[in-house]
């Protein structure tokens, strides 16, 4: 599907995403959406589901930190249609929360401990929620946040 | 003729004739002692060697090249090495348990000595049960790799131990049934015997197929029962890292080593007396020239001779194959091997009531 | 030699595996410290007891084994005088087999011979 | 939809498991220092007697933060960390960073670059099979081709040596081309290398593929269903020997691919054996690759005019490859400065490591390491 | 608790199917194993295959390619002379902060003050032959050389300073 039918599309199903324009301008040209964490599940739901659209592959899940806020981004494709799209989500940074899409996608279950524990994004209803790489019992602040600095093992150039 | 029975004699005469009848026994003792010693320890140095050799030269590698002539010494700069490293014990361990396993080891590996005839005429005892004696001792190997595997407070061990008990009793059977079809043939257990039996021929070469499907099954059976692979379910290097010899270091884990590979010289041993005629040099039946030049070579090179073919086979096995996994293994011998044994020993008894073979 | 060089075997053995032991623990010099007494698993620290009831399917083959090594034991003394006896050795190990065979289908459809 | 596996409470939370006694569950670490896991992987395994009921992976044991450490480094410079990623396709794995620059920087790429890339990429990726081929039989419990497979490997390892300088960590690509023009005896030493490639393939079945062991071992072992994979994010041979279509090199060519011919390795069957021969069948496919592109190197500039300061423009950029392992997804988050931002790594081994629970729940310990084995993890790639 | 083990069956071959397909069994097997005995056995006899490198007794034979990244130095004329400006950019290029360049100004003959090496400053240690620095030097004053062997006692010795003492910039380098 190209990238304006995907758009109708989705705006029929979720009329608050926004698209963003430019993101990847250059490269695969994927359409980029901007949803609620609060309507992400449901729209989750109905990309894997829906027959037109199927996006069955999620082989990106990421977050990035823009020091004032998070973003979850996540990128679909569909192993049917070939066709991809990237999904973001703005979450707040003191409390990110966003519901666990490990349910749709089982791969997410990996994806997002690691999110968790790099980012310290809390995925609601993840089934297993336990830290992932870094060594049992890490306390303190999550490696890949800006503002995070290990005094001992950082070297500084 | 120069002979080791020679040998053996002379001495016995010179020291009956020089001492009282006690002290030529407990000198005769304390000689053979050490000669079994000798013996283990210097098997135990060849055959590790030739292990490596063996499996560099199929791995087209040189294998150790650093120590004497082409790396001949390397084994002894080994025990070397494993007599200066610390024996340890677990703290969770069963010390006492821990530290009997490798003597059970030793000793059920010493025992099966007896029976062995060496050479023409040298062997420590000619019991006439022998071939019931060699598969009763075998089977207390699987006592000390139990008790090694439960006393050290080990999961890998007690996994490895577990395995190697289901697997040496299942492949028990076949060996034991294998073994019969030549006591059927011969008609007597005594080792002797059986290797008078094939003065006329090999019983792998008058037995036809029947024979040949009994030494095949042997010497898979035996394979396992000395937990060599493709069957080293007990050790299994890339599931268990070192099965039930995992807590074993230094000099405890060097008789492990030792024993094992002693029993493997001693099944093949077996084997070659069974199967392959012992010490027994080869003979076609009426060619006497042919057989006088065969007699001429001392009946220890056939004995060892045949052996080490044996060993060299199982060794074959080893750097060839990949590992069963556990269910396979038994399943190959109940399924596979108990089956074709039991039908095997009737056929040879057919046979043997037939006089079929020569 | 005789049945005495049974005892001088075992003798040997113990002397053997003793003096190597014992030779070893002369030369060494032992270091000592806490994670030596550990059993080894990985390097991670081991996860509840060693030592528990395992769920194993090997003891139904000890059980199985137990029965067909006894029988082996009496296949010794049939195999030494077969040859002499002809055909009656025969029909009576058929029969042995037969008998034993059965058993070992019964286990077999019960499904002892499957691994757990 | 994915079959639902059950989740089975840690041992550490529940008292009732972890060797009380009643409910005769072993807890095994397998791994850090374990034979099969090639590398520093922990997996927590609960035993019911042989029969495995949960594998647990630990990671992090060899985690470096390799995306933090990309933030400080700035776009030429972070290429080379990202060798040590999965360090057996380490050139493929500079090849998707490099790809994803050019994205950004809109160059274009010198014809002879881009065969000069491909061309390495098949090699790595042939050099990391063999070394899978043998690990794999190593972990079966074979030796001996272990060391079959490093006599090829080690040909392909030389002819890396001469024309990048070294042997593993090549870091040979660079953005807009790559480092240094091919060394005169390229050539002949790759079809060398093919030759004796093409003397030594049956050696493969012999030893191995053909086993009668080796196929009891594999068959029917490790299903994966095509939807399990799929949901899983499973890619490459992994997913491949489930029948599912993913080689990116066919469905999003990049450099030249789109021009090349070559089949994508397909098997239907699932399980341990068709991710096995998926590999055995990958190596054929490079190998025609690079007897297509051998003899048809255009001449030309081997690396494109950039400046000596990259700049991204603002954006996100994402670049797929297909490595020995499967997909590797670059993902670059750009501010427009000179370092990136945020740089995400979508590695393989991570996605085709979560699968493993999955797979082996009812299989016997012995199996856990064949399909570890036909997963073929490669520690560093999974913790990055 | 519940364990629902999604359990497959033990693998074994397909059976074929009744005592033929039994026996047919037996046959494939013990022939595929003969075939792979046969190959180690070929290699067992064959020791011309033999493919192991004789490593440290082979160090004279021993040839590694020209570009064989092993450690970077800085090449000098017969009159000690380097190429090295001092520019820095191999210090900048480099991700791991390898090189450190130590400049001090001369005063020329002409009376004219220059910048120039004083100390240039190499890491081994840190070093991950990664060519960037090579690539990125202006006048060609560090190159790659092909030595290896570079384990030492004691890891200060890996620190090196790579100018000679005493050493010039060689003349027309700018």
């Amino acid at each position: 599907m190209l990238n304006e039918e995907l758009k109708t599309k989705i705006t029929e199903l979720l009329p608050a995403a926004t698209f963003e324009e430019g993101g990847d301008p250059i490269a695969i040209g994927w359409l980029t959406i901007q949803v609620e964490p609060g309507d992400w599940l449901s729209l989750a739901q109905k990309l894997r589901n829906d027959n037109s659209l199927l996006f069955d592959y999620l082989f990106c899940l990421t977050c990035i930190d823009w020091k004032t806020h998070l973003t979850m981004v996540y990128h679909l494709s569909s192993t049917r249609y070939r066709h991809n799209m990237v999904v973001k989500s703005k979450l707040d940074r003191n409390k990110p929360e966003i519901e666990s899409v490990s349910a749709i996608w089982r791969t997410a279950d990996f994806h997002e401990r690691e999110v968790y524990e790099m980012f310290g994004v809390n995925f609601l209803n993840h089934p297993d929620l336990r830290l992932l790489i870094l060594p049992d019992g890490w306390e303190g602040k999550n490696p890949l946040r800006k503002d995070f600095e290990d005094a001992v093992n950082m070297i500084k150039l | 003729m120069w002979s080791f029975s020679h040998i053996a004699n002379e001495m016995h005469e010179w020291l009956s004739k020089t001492f009282n009848p006690t002290l030529t026994l407990i000198i005769e003792m304390v000689i053979a002692g050490v000669a079994v010693i000798g013996l283990f320890a210097g098997l135990g140095l060849v055959l590790v060697i030739m292990e490596r050799k063996v499996s560099a030269w199929m791995q087209i590698r040189l294998g150790p090249n650093r120590v004497g002539p082409k790396g001949m010494l390397q084994s002894l700069a080994d025990t070397v090495k494993l007599l200066v490293k610390e024996g340890l014990t677990p703290d969770g361990a069963d010390k006492f348990l821990f530290n009997l396993a490798p003597f059970i080891a030793m000793i059920v590996a010493m025992l099966l000595m007896a029976p062995i005839a060496f050479a023409r005429d040298f062997q420590l005892w000619d019991m006439n049960i022998g071939v019931l004696y060699v598969s009763a001792v075998s089977s207390i190997m699987v006592i000390s790799i139990l008790i090694a595997g439960w006393s050290s407070n080990n999961k890998y061990s007690l996994m490895g131990a577990m395995r190697s008990g289901a697997q040496i009793v299942s492949y028990e059977l076949s060996a034991g049934l294998s073994v019969l079809a030549i006591v059927v043939l011969t008609g007597s257990l005594q080792v002797s015997d059986i290797i008078q039996s094939q003065k006329d021929g090999w019983w792998i070469f008058k037995g036809h197929i029947p024979v040949i499907i009994a030494f095949v099954t042997f010497i898979i059976a035996v394979t396992a029962e000395t937990n060599r692979a493709p069957f080293d379910l007990a050790e299994a290097e890339s599931e268990l890292t070192a099965g039930f010899h995992t807590e074993y270091s230094g000099m405890k884990f060097a008789l492990f080593f030792l024993a094992e590979y002693v029993n493997v010289f001693i099944v093949c041993a077996i084997g070659a007396t069974l199967f392959l005629g012992g010490w027994m040099p080869f003979h076609i039946g009426n060619w006497t020239d042919f057989n006088h030049v065969m007699d001429y070579i001392p009946s220890s090179i056939w004995f060892f001779g045949k052996t080490f073919f044996l060993i060299f086979v199982i060794m074959w096995f080893r750097w060839t194959f990949p590992r069963l996994r556990i269910d396979q293994l038994l399943n190959l011998e109940w399924k596979y091997l108990l089956p074709i044994s039991m039908i095997n020993l009737v056929v040879v008894t057919a046979m043997a009531i037939l006089k079929w073979h020569f | 030699m005789g049945a005495s060089s049974l005892i001088v075997l075992i003798i040997a053995a113990v002397a053997f595996s003793g003096i190597a032991i014992l030779i070893s623990t002369f030369v060494l010099k032992a270091s000592t410290n806490k994670q030596k007494g550990e059993p080894y698993e990985c390097g991670i620290p081991t996860h509840g007891k060693t030592w528990i009831q395992l769920n194993v399917g090997y003891y139904l083959f000890a059980l199985i084994f137990l029965i067909f090594d006894v029988e082996l034991v009496f296949l010794y003394p049939w195999a030494v005088v077969a040859k002499s006896m002809g055909w009656v050795a025969l029909i009576e190990i058929v029969i042995f087999f037969f008998i034993l065979f059965m058993g070992f289908l019964y286990a077999h459809k019960k499904g002892a011979l499957k691994w757990m | 939809m994915y079959r639902q596996t059950e989740i089975i409470n840690d041992a550490s939370q529940n008292p009732s498991l972890g060797g009380s006694g009643e409910t005769g569950d072993l807890i095994i670490n397998v791994g850090p220092q374990h034979p099969a896991t090639h590398g520093v992987l922990h997996l927590v395994i609960t035993l019911n007697g042989e029969t495995i009921k949960k594998v647990e992976p630990h990671l992090g044991f060899i985690h470096r933060s390799i995306e933090k450490m990309c933030e400080s480094l700035s776009y030429r410079q972070f290429i080379y960390v990202t060798s040590r990623m999965d360090y057996l396709s380490s050139h493929i794995n500079n090849h998707a960073c490099a790809l994803c620059v050019e994205k950004g920087l809109q160059v274009e790429i010198p014809p002879r670059a881009q065969v000069i890339r491909v061309l390495m990429d098949e090699l790595t990726r042939i050099a990391s099979h063999e070394l899978w081929w043998g690990a794999m039989a190593m972990d079966l419990g074979a030796f001996t081709p272990f060391f079959h497979a490093f006599r090829e490997r080690e040909s392909i390892n030389d002819i890396m040596e001469e024309t990048c300088g070294a042997r593993l960590t090549m870091n040979y690509i660079v953005p807009g081309g790559v480092m240094q023009d091919l060394h005169p005896n390229f050539q002949n030493k790759v079809k060398a290398f093919m030759q004796l490639y093409k003397r030594k393939i049956h050696e493969y079945d012999e030893l191995v593929t053909g086993n009668i062991i080796f196929q009891n071992r594999m068959k029917n072992i490790g299903y994966l269903s095509p939807e399990d994979a799929i949901s899983y994010g499973c890619s490459g041979p992994t997913a491949r020997g489930s029948g599912v279509s993913c080689d990116i090199r066919k469905i999003y060519p990049y450099e030249i691919y789109d021009k090349l011919e070559f089949d994508e390795v397909l098997e239907t069957a699932g399980d341990s054996f068709a991710r096995y021969m998926i590999r055995i069948r990958e190596m054929q496919q490079s190998i025609r690759i690079i007897e297509q592109l051998i003899d048809n190197i255009p001449e030309g500039d081997f690396q494109a005019k950039t400046k000596a300061v990259l700049k991204l423009p603002k954006g996100d950029f994402y670049s797929r490859v297909e490595t020995a392992r499967g997909e590797l997804g670059v993902y670059i988050v750009s501010e427009g400065g000179t370092t990136p931002y945020r740089i995400k790594f979508r590695s393989p081994g991570f996605s085709n490591l979560s699968v493993l629970d999955h797979i082996a729940r009812g299989s016997k310990l012995g199996d856990l390491v064949a399909m570890m084995g036909t997963l073929d993890l490669v520690i560093p790639d999974i913790d990055r | 608790m519940s364990k629902e083990i999604n359990h497959k069956e033990p693998s074994s071959i397909p059976p074929s199917g009744g005592w033929g397909g039994y026996i047919k069994d037996v046959y494939r097997g013990v022939k595929s194993l003969l075939v792979g005995m046969k190959r180690t056995m070929y290699y067992f006899t064959h020791h011309k295959e033999i493919i192991t490198q004789q490593y440290p007794d082979n160090r004279e034979t021993l040839d590694l390619p020209d570009r064989f990244k092993g450690e970077v130095v800085m090449p000098h004329d017969e009159k000690n002379e380097h190429r090295c400006t001092g520019c820095q950019a191999c210090e900048l290029a480099c991700p791991n902060g390898t090189i450190k360049v130590i400049t001090q100004s001369v005063i020329l003959a002409d009376g004219r003050k220059k910048k120039a090496i004083d100390k240039l400053v190499y890491h081994l240690e840190l070093c991950t032959m990664c060519n960037l620095c090579i690539v990125a030097c202006p006048s060609d004053a560090i190159v790659m050389a092909q030595t290896f062997e570079h384990s030492v006692f004691d890891r200060n010795e890996l620190t090196k300073i790579l100018n000679n003492p005493g050493s010039k910039i060689m003349e027309g380098v700018e």
